[in-house]
């Protein structure tokens, strides 16, 4: 085990570099030189960080349509990252794949789905395989309370607990499918409840709190790893900017601004700096070297991405297989 | 029922593409769809609109918007992210008296629901030997550009037109957005009506008062004697700059929209190729047994004679639609490959 | 209220209607006039009979596979299945659908499918038709323990509980798909179990004791006609043939032959009979009649679809759409 | 690798159809694939096998009998009814390591999946760049006859023959069940083999060992030089037959089996034509944007002045199918038509 105070430094660390990280492409998406579309996670941050800092390597994740979180706290460079939303052939796809098909296998991650729903049957095969292969390693499938209602859900989860499979069911609980919320989709029961009917573990929690998201997804990722099979995470969240694009939907009324406001008062970041001003891990110190070397990450990343090359037109049937 | 009596759009000759000439009232492509829903809804009680988002200020880009407001949330309904079980809970309202019409912002999304569409919608009435019908219509949108990538931009028609029992028409113009829309929601049919997010900012002449335009009957956008162009949804507008700039050259190039994949309108494709003797195909999906590929079936069938060049398509290319823009420009043929195509025939 | 021995005889009656019919079925299917894969429900009778009491002619119901005992105790007469199966011009889907698509709109039968999961959703759609139209009408969904495990499953309890749809979800949990048994498919929590996360009323019964179908599904459509939407029933039952056609799949292995017999013991029919000898309803004259006129109902309807006209093979394509 | 180094069946020339005459031993078609999973799952650790009752005393019609005894039931996989689902998981695994073979007893649950096999399975190794492949086979089989209807006897492969990425494979003798399964597993690449149930019980001489036949080779089932007759699956069948009898009229017609309907073998396709002039297709599907309009397209494109005489296509009434065996009947084509059909070509 990890000192406390290493594991809160982690936490924040990687926390700080997604937010920093979707804050430059907020700044940067005007240019329109990222020619994707982009579904930002800032406000979500604690969750990728509270579940991924008990992942190796060879653990697994997919992720979705709003992918930049997961893959930068699994271990993806910010700068394949960039390249990618810059298109470029050197990004983490080759520019093939854009924002919302983030990949990279050496990293545990192969690949993001922008299909809701995709992403959870695929982490449940990789749970299969590495039972098969008898590896030890976990999987986790990210998705959002929009992908809770697609029947991929269900049969995920029922094959996952049949099987005693090492997965981690983690929905991201914003409260929103684009624009529509949650009581327009799904009876007021909600998406951790589902679980008891496959005799799944299965939690609501606060997805602010990355402590509370560390605590619960290190359990269930013990339990995986110990074979006693798949659990589920729901932790309530909220995103600060709108479903797709570097704005928020407040002012054209998709989401009402007292609730926003409300949950943009709940930032992860501060609130694990606030409660914890004992622990003395995150002294000013420490917060201000890691916002410097975090800033310097990102502009060398970008810088890079702004001057990576383009892939050449004429290989645009390479990959489809293997064969070309 | 409120849908006899209202007048049909017959036309099957030359008409100019968003002719401004025209007079008369002009509509957007997004407000034709919009008008059409208002209209049907006003019209049949039947008749509810159910799709993920389509009472959100968005408002499906602008083709639902004010609907749910004027009728209310049960007959303009979101709904989950289920797009097979929502099918199905579609098509079970068709069986039983009502006309839905389910929206889908994308048509990568209909694959989730080839279950209910293929094996329910697209046969339930021959099964039941006609005596239950299935009249539901399912709109869905292709995106194209931006990054929007291999799910996000797929043109799947030929999925569809190869089923029998499904209607699949892809309007290219404001007037067809709404008249076809209303065809099939008139015609107790099951169908899919595809747009392209590209159209939506096109405007033309567009009648106030409800008409069908009834699947299964091309049109001739412009009339030519050396070649015959044919296309659907957005390669129309394609084709249609080709002839010009053709033309400007003494290539006189006759455009096609065949409007309808299923039913297809042979006959039309027929009497000008045999007029022409030449004929190009263009499609916004793909090449391998896609709509190019049954044109080319029904010429070489039935006008196999005719036929004085080789036959020639011009679809996407043959792979998942790429992030990259550099890639996106090459993924997507436009004029200039219609116009070398054509002059490589001649 | 109908008196209670007119309750029971009715209960009787169509159970004993239906295990006739799939009997006769079973003789006279050796001579191979019936070319259509049969899915009996024999041993199962208690189920149909029990909910299909509470319905009119109006309210709606979607069946299987394992058609014929849904149809038959919903009012479809049963010399129009009969030909149907004999493939006929005459048969209720004029022979084009075969015994797998039973359909009968006037008696409230939209159709069946032959693809599992396929009727919940389209029997939520007829509530939601009920819904708008507010007819005061119900819609019942017939389906399996294998279909649970579709994705169809979920999204349609979902949404019926969301619109708190006048639907009743029938699981007829045989425990078997095919020669697959239940614990090879699902964790072992039970069907019902999966109701709480939706919010919907759930309950495991016998669904060998009709009585006992009969009070839950009262109940359960009594609540959907007032408007407090949906229940799933979970009827544990047991086939006595194969999953298809005329025969037992004891014999080769498909399931075991203890838990067959002990299953065999408890028929539906004869549990009503010998557990209500004080009642009177079922007197031995009762039953002497009964089993006389349904056997010759039987005959005549066998004997009718034996002699009716095959359909003309030159229609093939009529009924495809209404434009041919 | 365990793959590398098998032996390759690169013959694309004549071979008798079910010939007796070839020395060997002889298998099933049903007995054939059953070799080829046996030897995958001996030979290759990665290989595993999931489908529905895939353990249960049928089967799957035979086709993986002994095979859980065998390896167990990890390696050999029953499953709950949850195709869409399994479809992501099976791929998953494939996308992690393992070779996964899922098996359908209908071609008719595939739409159930088609999200995973559309939208995921056969876009994901563009999507990353080639970082990440999906070596999965699926299997899957085409039922006919005795009142399968609408929903249980389709033969739906030209939904996927349209979808780049995918290979879709569909065997017509025992020999190639085996080498094409193998091939398809080896490759790499993720594959659908769609099988004929009505081939199950036919004989051929196979060989024992372990052999690929590479995807996108079709073959010369018999020579011939007045009418090319280019099948798939099932339809072979008839189209050998057929020739047998046009040959007692002295009409020589060549017989072509495509085996894969993605990648497509033009260049056999073309090069028939050019000798024969004339051409028939017969499909186990529909014909609207089906296998036979591309096969149409791909002679009109490149071989047009070849063509003497009109093309025809024989296929599958345009309708589900019906229950009656009287329609049976008439919805399936067979050597009469093929015979009458070339007569009047001549
Ligand atoms: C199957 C499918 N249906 C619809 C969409 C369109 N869509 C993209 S993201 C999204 C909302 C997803 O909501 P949720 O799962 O809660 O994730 P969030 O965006 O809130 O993170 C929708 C409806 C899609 N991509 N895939
Ligand atoms: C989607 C789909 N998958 C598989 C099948 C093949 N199949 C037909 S019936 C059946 C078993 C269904 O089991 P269950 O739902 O329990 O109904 P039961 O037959 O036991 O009444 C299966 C697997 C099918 N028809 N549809
Ligand atoms: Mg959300
Ligand atoms: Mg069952």
């Amino acid at each position: 085990m990890k000192p406390v105070s290493e594991i809160l430094i982690e936490l924040y660390r990687t926390m700080l570099r997604i937010r920093r990280f979707e804050e430059r492409v907020v700044a940067l998406y005007p240019e329109q030189q990222m020619k994707t579309p982009v579904h930002l996670c800032l406000g979500q941050e604690a969750i990728p960080a509270g579940v991924c800092i008990h992942l190796g390597r060879e653990d697994q994740i997919f992720s979705t349509h709003r992918s930049h979180g997961h893959c930068i706290a699994k271990g993806m460079s910010l700068k394949s990252i960039a390249m990618e939303l810059y298109g470029r052939e050197t990004g983490c796809c080759r520019g093939r794949g854009g924002s919302m098909h983030l990949a990279d296998p050496e990293q545990g991650i192969p690949g993001s789905t922008a299909i809701v729903g995709g992403s959870i049957p695929l982490a449940v095969g990789a749970a299969l395989s590495a039972k098969m292969q008898d590896n030890g390693r976990a999987s986790v499938a990210f998705f959002g309370d929009g992908a809770s209602e697609e029947g991929s859900f269900h049969e995920s989860l029922n094959f996952a607990a049949l099987h005693h499979l090492p997965v981690l069911f983690v929905c991201e609980n914003n409260q929103y499918a684009t624009s529509s919320r949650l009581a327009a989709r799904q009876p007021d029961t909600g998406i951790a409840a589902k679980g008891a009917g496959y005799g799944i573990p299965s939690r609501e929690l606060d997805g602010n709190d990355v402590l509370a998201v560390y605590r619960a997804a290190g359990e269930a990722l013990g339990r995986a790893r110990a074979g006693k099979g798949p659990t589920l995470l729901e932790c309530r969240t909220w995103r600060w900017m709108g479903h797709v694009g570097p704005t928020c939907d407040v002012e054209n009324g998709c989401r009402p601004r007292d609730m926003h406001e409300e949950w943009l008062s709940r930032c992860p970041l501060e609130q694990l700096r606030i409660r914890l001003p004992e622990s003395g891990a995150l002294s000013p110190d420490f917060l201000e070297s890691t916002e410097l070397a975090v800033c310097l990450e990102i502009d060398s990343a970008f810088n890079t991405a702004r001057h990576s090359p383009d892939p050449d037109p004429s290989q645009i049937l390479r990959y489809v297989d293997g064969r070309g | 029922m409120p849908w006899t009596g209202i007048q049909a759009d017959g036309r099957r000759d030359c008409e100019v593409y968003g002719a401004d000439g025209e007079a008369g009232r002009q509509l957007t492509y997004r407000d034709a769809i919009r008008e059409a829903l208002d209209q049907a809804l006003g019209m049949d009680p039947r008749v509810f609109l159910i799709g993920e988002g389509i009472d959100d200020p968005g408002g499906v880009f602008g083709s639902t918007l004010g609907l749910a407001e004027k009728y209310g949330s049960l007959r303009v309904m979101d709904m989950p992210l289920a797009e097979n079980g929502l099918t199905g809970v579609a098509a079970g309202a068709a069986m039983t008296g009502m006309r839905p019409v389910l929206i889908h912002m994308r048509v990568d999304f209909l694959p989730m629901a080839m279950d209910q569409i293929v094996n329910h919608v697209a046969k339930w009435r021959y099964m039941t030997g006609g005596k239950v019908s299935v009249p539901l219509t399912i709109r869905a949108i292709t995106g194209r550009g931006w990054g929007s990538a291999a799910q996000h931009s797929q043109s799947l028609h030929a999925l569809f037109a190869h089923i029998p029992g499904l209607t699949v028409v892809m309007p290219a113009s404001p007037r067809d957005a709404k008249g076809l829309l209303m065809g099939c929601i008139a015609s107790g049919e099951p169908s899919l009506v595809i747009e392209h997010r590209w159209l939506y900012d096109l405007k033309e002449v567009v009648p106030e008062e409800p008409f069908l335009v009834p699947p299964g009957v091309g049109l001739i956008r412009r009339e030519g004697t050396d070649v015959t162009l044919v296309g659907v949804s957005h390669a129309v507008y394609d084709l249609l700059l080709a002839a010009e700039q053709l033309a400007t050259e003494g290539i006189s190039a006759e455009v096609l929209d065949l409007r309808s994949v299923r039913p297809l309108d042979e006959a039309l494709i027929i009497s000008s190729v045999r007029k022409t003797g030449r004929m190009v195909v263009m499609d916004t999906g793909w090449k391998r047994c896609g709509i190019s590929a049954e044109v080319a079936a029904v010429v070489s069938e039935s006008a196999h004679d005719a036929l004085r060049a080789p036959f020639r398509r011009i679809c996407i290319a043959e792979c998942p639609a790429p992030a990259s823009a550099v890639l996106e420009d090459a993924y997507y043929p436009g004029c200039a490959d219609v116009v070398a195509c054509v002059k490589g025939l001649l």
